[in-house]
């Protein structure tokens, strides 16, 4: 064993101490159900297993990405790495004994609070797993708070379906429909959407920038919509878009959910955090854990988790969530991100958001046989292109070491290009790789 | 000098919120239309020097693994390697999810390996990699047993689930809609075999099993509890928490389980991270493998392959949940193999019960195996508070409720005798303590006793709470 | 709650050595003959978690720059961007120094592009790498000066320093074998032009200078001071060890020094390690550049080269000294350009000036630039055991001893006015307080007074020597 | 600034309190040394800096190294690297305060105990620069503590040209003369060392491993005929090699200087670590920094630098050296290597360098043209190979991506081959590359 701690003296010692002759005697595992065979698999040194893993990893090719789709990369300075790597954060559990985890408490206290400055909502919580997993808390959250039945949530139509599943099983116990209202022209269809909905909807979901890469120019009026049937509002967005945009409450949202690891996680095939937020009437019923200030013995302010009844540990099948072990670490690292930024980092970085996906898009039109962005409107980090055949586009371009990806979008078919603070500098191979599709620029 | 333990922490320090410190606010100028930006924005915004003074501060008020040993019971705080964040900090690593397969085979061929070495550890036929924690695998594990009865046109209403068990095993059946019948333990620890006979029925669709159970007991009882769950149309369910006890050993596929969770934050030592990231991969018997997320992982001649099931829930995370903490475990089981795993649990067993024979409290119920739960003479909690002053973390306390005043116990197989015997000596000079005199502990901590009831009464959970006082 | 400082450790704490945890004695058995080999090897073993722990700890028992300031004059503590430990640990980095020069142009282009720097930044003609440390690099330069005397057949004997200068001028002097002609600071605490004017003759090989000096204070005849000593056929070396305050307004060549170093880890941020490594290079004037340290790397068109000086001293290290101390300076000098290099020395000396601005001791000279030294009224050693128990790292003392009782006081750039504020309550906390109650401290520290004299009587350098008692 | 701290206001407020408008006017720097030019170096972000810096590093060929010659690389774990980067120690100073630096000092301690079993003697320094300087200043160490008059060192002819270079820089200004012993058959001729020395000698030094990579068959008769007259008898050897030979002062060494870099760097370019160690005697004379253990007020053991008034900030021109800077973090480094190795780790490790050149000239050998070891007797990562044109065989070798060097011996050239753990692995590619010159397997 790699890690061995006893000495064969030390081993002899505590087998005494237990009195067994073997480690083996102290299992009280019936023959019956004992593991006679093998594995298979061959222990190896430190040196071959990275050799091992690493090169697998060296398997995958070298590109360019332009994808997004609900993984974004930023730049994370290597402060983030040096400092979230300390074993005292890394390695420590999660903080049942306050009295000696005041420093994840306090990060994990910082981290809500930027959240609620971001979102302007009263409550943050540590984290959810991701975007999508956020989005189910917040309809069961919805149907916890609702004062009258409800059964239904609504969300675009644009929702990718790969979030939509995962609603779809949050939603499968308590047994809540799923609706989708229209989109027009890539954003919310209000009107559509006031059709579509009833007494009977528990939660009206909205998300900017939304699947088309575009800011929803009118959510206050997708909010009445919810609140005339006193559903909530749930607005879905992330991290460093907020640094921009309108903070949620102000237009009437209710719950905000998102992805956070747009701060301090790089592209890492889909890992992410989920940002909960809501307003704070709804704090007893809101998913995962809290951190709160309070005073020790001394009289000191100290931070401790909070609202604890809540939880399954305590609640078991009557608790908010099932949510365990959650995204602390992520959280910590995101709060470390902001802080690096501060305010006018995060307002540029988002504002890169801003104007190197329509740069990419104006360079793009100006190709023969595209058109970009295919929509009208402001976008944030991804728009839409037309083009005659999308996949081949996406099928020649991989040739050139260039990532894109298609979208459907009703019966069309467009490329989706995604233009962040990483790759903006690599346009020109984007822009080179579209061009030698045919035409040419 | 004497050996003194060494405290990785002694005395009060304090260090204020990065808000305290400097916050700038920021006018919002943008190429956006001023309705959809924010008219300014305040944050903190300390230099980076500043910033890693004060997580380097906050690091030094917090406890991990590397500060000393944390023997939380069912939470199998091992040591985790640090070379794994070595793999884990490649760059090969940087693969977005949505590339075409050909173009991420690495990230596929990983996967696949993963879920063989996965499969084979837990006498499984097939496994997903998708769900993000130890809860998610549950749910996913619901899900998918919901959809198996549902093919069958056999939909059921009832989940068991042991007194004893994990409060995520009620919590998730909950979730996934299910009543949640609670079944008594007997009085050796166990499952009551004729309670669950009794509870067993048309409408259970699944019985929720750890093994060993959260006192470290194994049920022995197993092949007898499957048959009995089977006979009536429900699956068993293996709850994956406390695996550490079991490898090279016993598999929970040749008990009978027809669903289980990987923790792979537990068994494989991937690091806890303050509460997370974990990861849950899911094994099914074949017969359920239709109905898991997708997408799954194939090799074909071509490579390796993404696919969806035929009957597939869809999915439980919109990728694959934590991929960082994939391959760290699987890093941490190809250094290991068969002989170093099987010697893991030998080493967490003995571990275990040799702890248990140098502490002055009570131990109910064994034989034991990776971890046992002691009954304290005193307050548990504040048996707890009174250990940190002795320089180590305490165990779980007050759970399970089966035993009075529990001090559940796990101290996994990277403790060495030498720590053991210096937790002993925390629990037995605690044990030798005034029980009054344990409410004024922890003193050598960086925080006193909080006072947790009263942060509960007024909830202040950002800074903005505090400003407004 | 009030402010306190952030104490980065308060109270006592004790960790065993490695070896008094456990040992373990091997048995050597080789595929050698038994005459060359050892009969047995004994060492500490510690599995990888006791390890980490181990040192983990003794890290909690030290204190570096992201602890809190290291104000120490003529150390230049600065914050050390973490970014260029990533490029430390880039692969790139992995080259062997014998390879070709073709299969290491990497390697060699950022020799050449820092070498290049360099000589900008020093307004120097030529800049060796070579040497491993700031006294390497006065040892190498003084070499150099040596032998372009030789080859001129004007063999010198004396190098002068002022009384003032680094210990190390004075050593790397002697080293080389000269004999030191100390010069005496004149009433300003500068160079007494009247008296170099005596001491320098026919045997002064090199007038060494910092500038400004340890005093902080620009050497202004510095036109006068470089006339005397070219006249008499000497040169002026350049001590790069307060070149933190001149970036973007001075340069060393334009003010007549012929040969300098340059303390990389002072100036250019590169960690201190807890002593080491630094790197030292040298730059020289135009005609001094024959008698550089080999291999030099210049580019041709075929890419670049290593090549020999035609009249080299040779080589100083076996290789290149410290190369990731060199490729870390240069990723920072690059980070900062002109502009952010040009403020690192408005922003070192604007720190230092408003620090003695806000403490309690006199500072008897002036104006200074990126240092000053404050005069205690008490024991500058209490004063700085003191300030230890305010949670920051007090200044170099009792040194240079033109002050009395000195507390040189380098606080460099990236120090924010509230840490200068800290430090400043720190100071004059200490300046309130009785003398006599100064002795008893530190108190809030690891270890309390050391009694380093008992510890020197009494060598005990070993684990084997505390054996044997 | 990339790490500016002030904010507007306090830079203002800062201003204000020192009494100018602009730090600039703080400067006292004549006009006429005024620098008003630019450097011409452009700021870009730590992102830009980085592929800048990396970029250029990615320009050095990728190949399979089998060089050696006085730097040698060996995996080291990761879990060093991950503790010696906590920041507490990385950016920490020389340890002049020791109540808040006692952990490397301990730790500094720890290295010195390991260098004294290593070696069997009785006092090591906290470190050296290479092995090269290590050398120079056990030169003028004897040259301090020889009772009579010796302006003479001896050094073994195999002396690679860059250490005694280095030697002569060390030893120019005391006016040391450097002269060689002869060699024969690759190890030291003990009679022509007899002839070679007199009593003008002040140390003779000798080298196992030697500069052939061969470890010397009677360093004790080495250790004779220095002791005959009264020089000093130093020993070169590394840290790795020592876990398995006999410790020097068993055969009379009185100062063993060295390559300690072999435990905790890999090849990084030539960065190094000078081991040093000597005779109790030599105590007060030893260069470098010395940490002791003794006691604090409260009478717990502590640690401290000491002996310092033999250093150059005390004793200026009459230091035992002018070392300042060191290379301390490596010496933590090497230490947590040695005790992850642990013993039985390091004589493997040892056994590797024996068993794994000894493998790869046996294969070497067996090929057409070439003669695998030219000298007889036992190696330690290193030997010396026979072939018709070296030159040729090193060029054609680097075109097949595998690195080599010639090796000048006396009139000979013959080709160096270095083995350790971390390329045994690829020594099918160095044979391959052997045998595809002109002859073939």
């Amino acid at each position: 064993m790699p890690y061995a701690t006893h000495s064969a003296a030390e081993r002899a010692a505590m087998l005494d101490a237990v009195g067994v002759d073997d480690p083996d005697d102290l299992f009280d595992v019936p023959d019956s159900v004992r593991f006679d065979d093998e594995y298979g698999i061959e222990a190896r040194s430190e040196r071959a297993t990275r050799a091992t893993v690493e090169g697998a990893l060296e398997d995958s090719a070298d590109m360019v990405e332009f994808l997004g789709g609900g993984h974004y990369d930023h730049y994370v300075p290597s402060v983030v790495d040096h400092l979230s790597l300390r074993s005292e954060f890394l390695t420590s559990y999660t903080q049942y004994q306050p009295e000696v985890t005041q420093g994840f408490l306090q990060a994990l206290f910082e981290f809500q609070s930027l959240v609620v400055e971001l979102t302007g909502l009263g409550v943050a919580n540590c984290s959810m797993y991701d975007r999508a997993t956020a989005l189910g808390e917040a309809a069961l959250l919805a149907d916890r708070v609702r004062a009258v039945d409800g059964d239904r949530v609504l969300v675009p139509d644009s929702l990718p379906d790969r979030v939509r599943s995962v609603l779809d099983n949050y939603t499968d116990g308590p047994d809540i429909g799923v609706d989708t209202y229209p989109t027009s022209s890539g954003t919310v269809d209000v009107d559509a959407l006031a059709d579509s909905i009833d007494d009977d909807v528990s939660m009206v979901y909205a998300a900017t920038p939304n699947a088309r890469g575009l800011l929803e120019p009118d959510l206050s009026a997708v909010g009445d919509v919810a609140d005339d049937h006193d559903a909530l509002f749930c607005v879905g967005t992330d991290a460093v878009a907020l640094g921009l945009l309108e903070p949620p409450a102000a237009y009437g949202a209710d719950v905000v959910v998102g992805d956070a690891s747009v701060l301090g996680l790089p592209t890492t095939y889909g890992m992410g955090l989920g940002l909960f937020a809501c307003r704070e009437d709804y704090l007893r019923q809101v998913p995962g854990r809290l951190v709160g200030a309070g005073e020790d013995a001394a009289g000191n302010r100290a931070y401790t988790l909070t609202l604890q009844t809540r939880e399954q540990h305590i609640r078991r099948e009557r608790a908010t969530s099932n949510i365990c072990t959650n995204q602390a670490w992520l959280a910590l690292r995101a709060a470390m991100h902001a802080a690096w930024l501060g305010p006018d980092g995060l307002v540029e970085l988002a504002e890169t958001c801003v104007t190197g996906v329509s740069d990419a898009c104006e360079r793009i039109d100006a190709l023969d046989g595209f058109t970009a962005p295919v929509y009208d409107g402001h976008h944030f980090r991804e728009a839409l292109v037309n083009c005659a055949d999308p996949d081949a586009v996406v099928e020649h371009c991989r040739d050139e070491g260039v990532a894109l990806r298609t979208v459907a979008d009703g019966d069309d078919e467009y490329l989706a290009v995604c233009v962040t603070d990483t790759n903006r500098e690599q346009v020109d191979a984007l822009v080179d790789a579209l061009a030698g599709y045919g035409g040419g620029e | 000098v004497p050996h003194q333990q060494a405290r990785w922490f002694a005395g009060e320090q304090y260090e204020p919120l990065l808000s305290e410190k400097r916050t700038e606010t920021v006018e919002v100028d943008s190429s956006l239309p001023d309705d959809l930006t924010r008219d300014e924005l305040e944050l903190p915004a300390p230099a980076e020097p500043e910033l890693a003074r004060h997580y380097t501060h906050l690091s030094q008020m917090n406890y991990g693994v590397e500060s000393g040993p944390i023997p939380l019971g069912s939470c199998t705080m091992k040591y985790n390697p640090s070379f794994t964040e070595d793999i884990a900090a490649h760059p090969g690593n940087r693969v977005h999810p949505l590339r075409d397969d050909a173009d991420k085979q690495g990230i596929l061929r990983l996967c696949h390996e993963l879920q063989d070495a996965l499969a084979t550890i837990g006498g499984m036929d097939a496994v997903t990699l998708q769900p993000p924690a130890g809860a998610a695998g549950e749910f996913t594990g619901i899900q998918v047993a919901k959809a198996y009865h549902a093919a069958e046109d056999d939909e059921r209403s009832e989940v068991i689930v042991p007194e004893s068990a994990h409060g995520t095993n009620f919590a998730s059946a909950a979730m996934a809609g299910y009543d949640v019948v609670e079944l008594p333990s007997n009085e050796n620890g166990r499952v009551e075999v004729d309670a669950l006979r009794a509870a067993v029925g048309s409408e259970t669709a699944l019985l929720m099993l750890t093994n060993p159970n959260t006192l470290g007991l194994f049920e022995r009882d197993i092949g007898e509890i499957a048959d009995i769950v089977h006979d009536a149309g429900g699956l068993l369910y293996y709850d994956g928490a406390n695996l550490n006890s079991l490898l090279g050993k016993a598999r929970p596929g040749d008990m009978g389980f027809d669903v289980m969770h990987f923790n792979l934050h537990k068994t494989f030592a991937t690091p806890h991270g303050g509460g997370g990231p974990g990861q849950g991969p899911i094994g099914v018997r074949a017969d359920l493998e239709p109905f898991l997320p997708t997408p799954q992982v194939r090799e074909t001649d071509a490579g390796y392959e993404t696919y969806a099931p035929a009957q597939s829930i869809g999915r439980v995370h919109e990728f694959l949940g934590n991929w960082l903490v994939l391959v760290k475990a699987y890093a941490y089981i190809l250094r290991h193999g068969d002989e170093g795993l099987e010697r893991v649990s030998e080493t967490a067993v003995l571990n275990a019960n040799y702890l248990a024979s140098q502490i002055d409290y009570e131990v109910p119920y064994g034989p034991f195996h990776h971890e046992f739960v002691a009954s304290a003479d005193a307050d548990a909690a504040d048996v707890a508070k009174a250990m940190l002053d002795h320089g180590v973390h305490p165990p779980t306390t007050k759970w399970p409720e089966i035993v009075d005043e529990a001090l559940m116990t796990e101290p996994t197989e990277t403790e060495s005798k030498a720590r053991l015997d210096d937790l002993a000596a925390a629990f037995d000079a605690v044990a030798a303590t005034d029980p009054e005199d344990l409410a004024e502990t922890p003193t050598a901590t960086a925080a006193r006793r909080i006072d947790q009831a009263a942060a509960a009464r007024t909830p202040r959970l950002s800074w903005h709470a505090l400003d407004e006082e």
